[in-house]
């Protein structure tokens, strides 16, 4: 149970990690569905054309990444809302892969790899978690970027007093997290093999709500990703024993992100 | 207190504007000579739908060997804004024919035709009903369903040795009528028929396209003693494919040929010939011999329906015995002589 | 490292008023310099001018080195000119080590912080100058004093010499104020050229080696500290201004001590470590006109936010009528009877993009509706009375803020004074009103008083207090330290008490 | 003058935002469609070609009248509703629940009822929020997407469970009785009487706002909280009451569909409906009478795509591009901004050389 949910989380957690630096850059990022999505078509198509699976990542890695561009210039730039851009970015993402598609294979479907699928071990899987947390964490707490992200998202004036203009490193980091969204969604289809419209299947929500529930540090998110893949699990094991309608534990997620968020809110009321 | 902007003031006559620029340019004179005009319309997309890719192509076929006219329409998975659409079309005038596939479009095209009389109806996979308007097709679920039992029967009895467990596993996308009233009855009453102990597993993703928790459901069943899996589940059901790989276990493919997805892993497949139903269907339908308001109903025996046996995959990784035992089932739906007892039917 | 100010001046907005005017200065290395002034004297532009934030319409400023380019906040960091900000900015989310270094981290290749180094050479830095701080710990956890000297360090990291210090003293207790103290004379002594800015006089002479005085934009005197006296430069900062001559108010007879109305009980505030307010206690009768006055960042803010109950005190009580109003909000203190004209007009004031009669009607649309509905013309008939009595310009549907400032106070009083009050608190009635709008509004006030309201009056304009108020109040570091009649009191020795030299009851 | 100037700005730089839309359509159109000429004539003239069209496009202006003007209303008191799509279904939910369970209430009352118990549904699940968000801050944004965001799934699993209409393979409910359907206009055509509904409703808005008591501190609070706090309003209840107005607006979106359209929930019938709103709103501003015209151009951009989709060969994924786009640029405050700089400096030449 554990090793699987081990295998499970790993595309997740390297979206949160997307997501954790955009939420400290203080950039609430909606869009990781998308990216994630975006990553996972990118992944498939280039598998298919070069064979190459190092060419699958860094197909995913170039779209998502320009997702993110889109993402961060209608936002920062143009000053659009950033809730309605992110969600722009998710719903933008299944038409524009279904037209290329179109154009490539003429249809706008299921993408089949012959060959060049990926497969983690556990102790892999293992080491790419540990891997990208520790990454997260080190370039957060050690390097000169992470100081810039962190105050990017808590004192952006105090930032720009120090010559740093806090909207460039706010892009930044959105393009980052649209690279890591891509790895994770290379991963999502290059272990199946295949792209499917939706495969990413709300892993960016549930991305998203990790980040919130591992208050924002990238250890506490590891975990309660861990914490969600092995209630992915046991969900999956529990129908073969007793019946839970799917679309209430579909509903989960949600709720246990708004308890989260109030409770979060209680305490900070508290504290004042 | 505050006035009404002035956008009010002149997003209208811009309105106006477009539509005067727009309607000037005028619109190309009468049709000519009028062929036999057709529109499909899906209730979804094409893309990742074989099914539905099936009709699409068979009504086009067909169409293009008679000379008749073909549009394609998507509905999109909005349901409730497919009867909107077919509206539209019957609203066209145009169509001499209106063809779908799914058990939900006759109630809707039934009152479509409410306003359009005139307008006629074929859906394949449609539910029947009598004293009706619309012509269906639908196709014996149960009988596949049955054949894909046994055979998946027979795969779990042929690996016993060293293990007590018989199981064999269903994975659907979400739950319908079909599936609970016709196809998991049907799977059922097919693996009893080879021995009354082998065990169901069934679950259910929730949509059509999460392949992750496809994979994931599959590995869990596999790991407690399923050794194969019939797969109703859409582009999720790559998933499952990937998990017996990895399981070294095996896949059943239920609607089309699938033996070619991963060979060696999916061996058995069966398939719904909606492009030979619908090539026919249009052929009646072009030289006025279908009948409004018929409902066929095509099973094994009048082969849209089956189980493929001749493919080269098949014939290599399906041990001697099985074929053997299964070509006998086959043979017997096929001619007539094995019939199932009647049950919940659409 | 000395520092030349030349023929520096600016106006806001161009071609207006001059905040600066021709200011020249010299200052020496190892010396600390006074800068005071009143509010608005043009001291903080200035300083805004030297760090690069602000560029000087003429004039130009330079080191012994080299001349600064004006303009560029990168220039006068490379002059070597910081500053401690009166509130320092930070990042809450980093320790104090990273606060310190962040922006120029020392680096290991192009992509890590060399922590040790940057650790090794912050430690130095404290060492040198006794700053003692824990550099693991979070920001968010430290108290104002704390938080300057972290700006500080950083200053000192980035090797600035020229250091200049915003009203250093405002926001620290007096512990703070002396560890403060002993601080810029330890940076004297390293031969930094520091610039202190300060209303507080008694401060000044504690530690500065030169006073420079500014009013008006202008740099009226500067000299060594020995070579002044308090009395002097305090005449100096608020000027004598025998150009405006107010009438004294003559209190009605027969209502020398109206009933006792509203009372202050040793209301105090906290926030972080420095009290802002202590002790607070004071009462007003009918008809009676009391004035506070104090520099501005003595607390009068928080006074009139925690008077007009849109901040709750942390401890002590208000009583009004004899009931207890300390947890009461506005809606509240506004049934029993107070109206409340705010300092800040425009934000809290009134609702810039609703239009006249939208902000005129705030109080009274209670009162102008049938089952509801509001019934526009009364609405309107009731504006334009308003309007032609207090002789406010404009259309009632028009946006207020097309209105001059002097209307929009008009809009505000008459709003206030419309709903007949026990009690007015009224703070800085009169800022950016011109000579005549002034006066009309003191005759006002008078008017009002003489019905028998009382008015609290908040204001850091000593004419104004001694033209309207009947017994005054100084409020200096968050206590009271002057309350008396205004008979007894003269303009200098609220000047003195404002500034934190006279203290009497 | 500097006021006409910012108007007009704004109302150009709207302008170039949906012109950048149309471009964009126009664009992926060309090189997608085969059959350009057509797909770009019934993109264009589509929608007014016939009265199906016509109704159809009317029917979804007034869903989309009351989804903008629950948006706008929230705005207005500046605070956020992101919840619309859960509001409008779990209100058509209620709608339909009710006149299952009440089949012998008489037609009026039972749409009455339907209506309040749909406006009542959504506006408590938005209320929640307000709630929230004037209890504890809880960001009402976050808080109203993720509460409706759940409660679909939970509508979704009574819509296939245990409300489910047996006798349908359509994902919906049990179908109400003839007599609770709204009549239509211009049948078949899904255009019915809750068009007027939606002009009552803005008409009610208006008047609301501008003519009443709590209209007027609803303004105030918006416009300014600290101001109404100092003038004695309760702000608290205004952050509350334009939640509860907006979800119980999208509530009615709700009803209007199931009673008027429908006849019944069917899963996720509300997709179209709730985000489009926001886009009507952030068209619309804070004034309601402004979402008229707003939502009108998202009808007709709606129906472009589906008539050209029917009677061309416009792919179906365009439909869904032209909408992702819109919400691109919509909310871009610098695009109408520049705008606005253009023309008052465009005016200010003109001014000058006269």
């Amino acid at each position: 149970m554990i090793g699987k949910a081990l295998i499970f989380m790993v595309p997740l957690l390297i979206a949160a990690m997307g997501g954790l630096i955009t939420e400290l850059a203080g950039v609430l990022n909606i869009a990781l569905e998308g990216m994630i999505l975006a990553g996972a078509f990118a992944a498939v198509v280039a598998v298919d054309l070069t064979g190459s699976l190092a060419a699958g990542f860094l197909a995913a890695m170039t779209a998502s990444g320009l997702m993110a561009v889109l993402f961060s210039v209608t936002s920062l730039r143009l000053k659009g809302n950033i809730f309605v851009t992110g969600l722009a970015i998710n719903l933008i993402t299944p038409p524009l892969i279904a037209m290329v598609s179109k154009l490539l294979y003429g249809s706008g479907g299921v993408i089949r790899l012959s060959s060049g699928t990926l497969n983690l071990s556990q102790a892999e899987s293992l080491l790419w978690l540990l891997f990208f947390t520790g990454a997260i964490w080190f370039v957060l707490r050690y390097t000169p970027l992470g100081l810039r992200i962190r105050t990017a998202g808590t004192d952006p004036d105090f930032l720009f007093s120090r010559g740093i203009k806090p909207a460039g490193i706010q892009s930044l980091v959105i393009i980052l997290s649209g690279i890591l969204c891509g790895i994770s969604g290379a991963m999502i289809s290059l272990k199946l093999g295949v792209f499917i419209p939706g495969i990413s299947a709300g892993k960016g929500w549930i991305a998203l709500v990790a980040v919130y529930l591992g208050f924002k540090k990238p250890f506490p998110v590891l975990l309660s990703c861990f914490i969600f893949a092995i209630a992915e699990s046991l969900s999956d094991a529990a129908q073969g024993i007793i019946e839970i309608p799917a679309n209430l534990i579909l509903s989960f997620p949600y709720f246990m992100t708004i308890t989260g968020l109030v409770l979060f809110s209680i305490a900070k009321k508290r504290k004042q | 207190m505050n006035r009404p902007p002035k956008i009010i003031q002149f997003l209208i006559p811009a309105l106006i504007a477009v539509l005067l620029l727009t309607g000037c340019g005028g619109k190309k004179g009468e049709e000519e000579k009028k062929s036999f005009s057709i529109a499909v319309f899906v209730p979804g997309v094409l893309a990742g739908s074989p099914t539905y890719e099936m009709m699409d192509k068979g009504v086009r076929m067909e169409a293009a060997r008679k000379g008749a006219t073909v549009k394609t329409v998507e509905g999109g998975f909005n349901q409730a804004e497919w009867s909107e659409k077919v509206t539209a079309l019957a609203a066209e005038k145009t169509y001499d024919l209106i063809v779908s596939s799914n058990p939900s479009m006759p109630e809707i095209c039934r009152e479509v035709q409410k306003y359009y009389p005139d307008q006629d109806f074929l859906i394949l996979e449609g539910s029947g009903k009598t004293d009706d308007q619309i012509s269906t097709f639908f196709f014996n679920h149960r009988e596949l369903a049955f054949l894909l039992g046994n055979f998946a029967g027979l795969i779990t009895e042929n690996r016993m040795e060293g293990n007590e467990i018989r199981k064999v596993g269903l994975i659907a996308g979400q739950e319908y009528p079909d599936m609970n009233n016709l196809i998991k009855p049907g799977f059922e009453m097919g693996f009893k028929n080879i021995d009354s102990a082998i065990e169901l597993d069934f679950r259910v993703i929730g949509n059509w396209y999460d392949a992750s928790k496809a994979s994931d459901l599959a590995t869990d069943m596999y790991a407690k003693g399923a050794d194969i899996i019939l797969t109703i589940a859409g582009g999720a059901n790559q998933g499952v494919v990937s998990a017996a790989k990895n399981a070294g276990k095996f896949v059943l493919w239920y609607d089309s040929n699938g033996y070619a997805i991963e060979p060696g892993v999916v061996i058995g497949s069966g398939v719904i010939r909606e492009d030979k139903a619908a090539m026919e269907m249009i052929s009646r339908a072009i030289d006025g011999t279908l009948l409004r308001g018929s409902a066929i109903k095509a099973g094994v025996k009048e082969g849209y329906v089956d189980f493929i046996d001749d493919d080269a995959n098949y014939l290599k990784f399906v041990p001697v015995a099985v074929r053997e035992k299964m070509d006998r089932i086959i043979s017997d739906m096929r001619s007539g002589s094995l019939t199932l007892p009647a049950g919940t039917e659409r | 490292m000395s520092l030349k100010i030349s023929g520096i001046s600016k106006s806001f907005p161009p071609g207006g008023v001059k905040a600066c005017d021709d200011v020249s200065l010299q200052l020496k290395c190892g010396t600390i310099t006074a800068i005071v002034g009143e509010n608005g004297a043009g001291k903080s532009t200035l300083m805004n001018i030297l760090c690069g934030t602000v560029t000087p319409d003429s004039g130009h400023f330079s080191t012994e080195s080299a001349p600064v380019v004006p303009g560029r906040p990168a220039g006068s960091a490379e002059a070597g000119i910081g500053m401690v900000h009166q509130h320092p900015m930070r990042s809450s989310s980093l320790t104090v080590l990273e606060n310190v270094i962040l922006g120029y981290e020392p680096r290991t290749g192009i992509f890590l912080t060399d922590r040790a180094e940057a650790r090794k050479k912050v430690m130095a830095i404290q060492e040198e100058y006794g700053i003692e701080l824990d550099l693991k710990s979070p920001c968010s956890e430290l108290n104002s004093l704390q938080i300057q000297n972290m700006e500080l360090l950083h200053l000192l990291y980035m090797n600035r010499k020229i250091l200049i210090f915003d009203e250093p003293t405002a926001s620290l207790t007096e512990m703070g104020a002396e560890h403060l103290f002993a601080r810029l004379k330890r940076l004297r002594e390293e031969g930094k050229t520091i610039i202190f800015i300060s209303h507080k006089l008694k401060e000044v002479f504690q530690i500065c080696d030169e006073i420079a005085v500014m009013r008006k934009g202008k740099i009226l005197i500067h000299k060594a500290a020995d070579e002044l006296k308090p009395e002097e430069v305090a005449a100096l900062m608020m000027g004598r201004r025998e150009d405006i001559n107010f009438p004294e108010r003559k209190r009605p007879e027969g209502r020398k001590h109206g009933k006792r109305l509203y009372r202050l009980q040793g209301v105090g505030y906290r926030k972080s470590e420095s009290r802002f307010l202590r002790n607070i206690n004071l009462n007003i009768g009918e008809g009676e006109i009391l004035g506070i006055t104090g520099i501005r960042e003595n607390g009068l803010e928080l006074l009139e936010d925690i008077m007009a109950g849109m901040v709750h005190p942390h401890e002590g009580k208000l009583h009004f009528n004899g009931r207890d109003v300390s947890r009461s909000g506005p809606a509240e203190l506004r049934r029993m009877g107070i109206s409340y004209v705010p300092a800040d007009r425009l934000n809290r004031g009134i609702s810039r993009d609703s239009s006249i009669a939208e902000n005129l009607i705030l109080l009274n649309y209670k009162r102008m509706h049938k089952m509801g509905i509001l019934i526009p013309s009364s609405i309107k008939k009731w504006t334009k009375e308003i309007q032609s009595t207090y002789s406010i310009d404009g259309e009632p549907q028009q946006p207020i803020r097309h209105l001059s400032g002097g209307n929009i106070q008009k809009v505000i009083l008459s709003r206030e004074l419309e709903e007949k009050p026990d009690l007015i608190i009224i703070s800085e009635p009169s800022w950016g009103l011109d000579f005549n709008s002034r006066n009309r509004l003191h005759r006002e006030l008078d008017r009002t008083a003489g019905r028998g309201t009382a008015i609290l009056l908040i204001s850091s304009d000593i004419d104004e207090i001694l033209s309207l108020s009947d017994r005054i109040a100084v409020l200096y570091n968050g206590a009271i330290v002057l309350e008396k009649e205004r008979t007894d009191l003269n303009r200098t020795q609220i000047g003195r008490a404002m500034l934190g030299l006279e203290t009497g009851r | 003058m500097k006021d006409k100037n910012r108007l007009f700005g704004r109302f150009a730089g709207t302008l170039i935002t949906l012109f950048a839309v149309f471009l964009t359509a126009v664009i992926f159109l060309l090189i997608f469609s085969k059959d350009k000429g057509d797909s770009l004539y019934y993109f264009f003239a589509g929608p007014f070609l016939n009265s199906l069209s016509i109704g159809n496009m009317l029917n979804s202006f007034s869903l989309l009248t009351f989804s903008g003007l629950a948006i706008t209303v929230a705005f207005r008191a500046d605070v956020f509703n992101l919840g619309g799509e859960g509001q409008i279904y779990i209100g058509g939910l209620f709608a339909t629940a009710l006149l299952l369970r009440y089949p012998e209430l008489s037609g009026g009352g039972g749409i009455f009822l339907a209506t309040v118990a749909a406006a009542t549904a959504g506006g408590l699940l938005a209320g929640i929020s307000g709630w929230l968000k004037a209890r504890w801050n809880v960001d009402e944004l976050i808080s109203s997407f993720l509460l409706s965001g759940g409660m679909i799934h939970v509508a979704d699993y009574l819509v296939t469970g245990p409300m489910s209409d047996r006798s349908s393979y359509l994902l919906m409910t049990g179908t109400i009785s003839e007599a609770f359907h709204l009549s239509h206009l211009m049948p078949p055509s899904n255009l019915n009487i809750s068009f007027f509904g939606a002009l009552a409703a803005v008409a009610a808005m208006t008047f609301f706002l501008y003519y009443t008591k709590q209209g007027y501190e609803l303004r105030i609070c918006g416009m300014n909280r600290e101001f109404a706090h100092y003038g004695g309003l309760n702000t608290k209840v205004y952050t509350i009451l334009p939640m509860f107005l907006s979800g119980a607006i999208m509530g009615l979106a709700g009803s209007s569909a199931v009673l008027g359209v429908h006849h019944s929930t069917i899963k996720g019938f509300y997709s179209g409906i709730g985000w489009n709103g926001i886009a009507v709103a952030l068209i619309a501003g804070t004034n309601p009478l402004a979402v008229i015209p707003s939502a009108l151009v998202f009808a007709y951009l709606n129906q472009a795509a589906s008539t050209a989709m029917i009677k061309a060969d416009f792919p179906f994924e365009l439909g869904g591009l032209i909408q992702a786009v819109v919400f691109l640029l919509i909310s871009s405050k610098i695009l109408a901004e520049k705008t606005e700089l253009l023309f008052t400096f465009i005016r200010g030449k003109r001014g000058a050389g006269k």
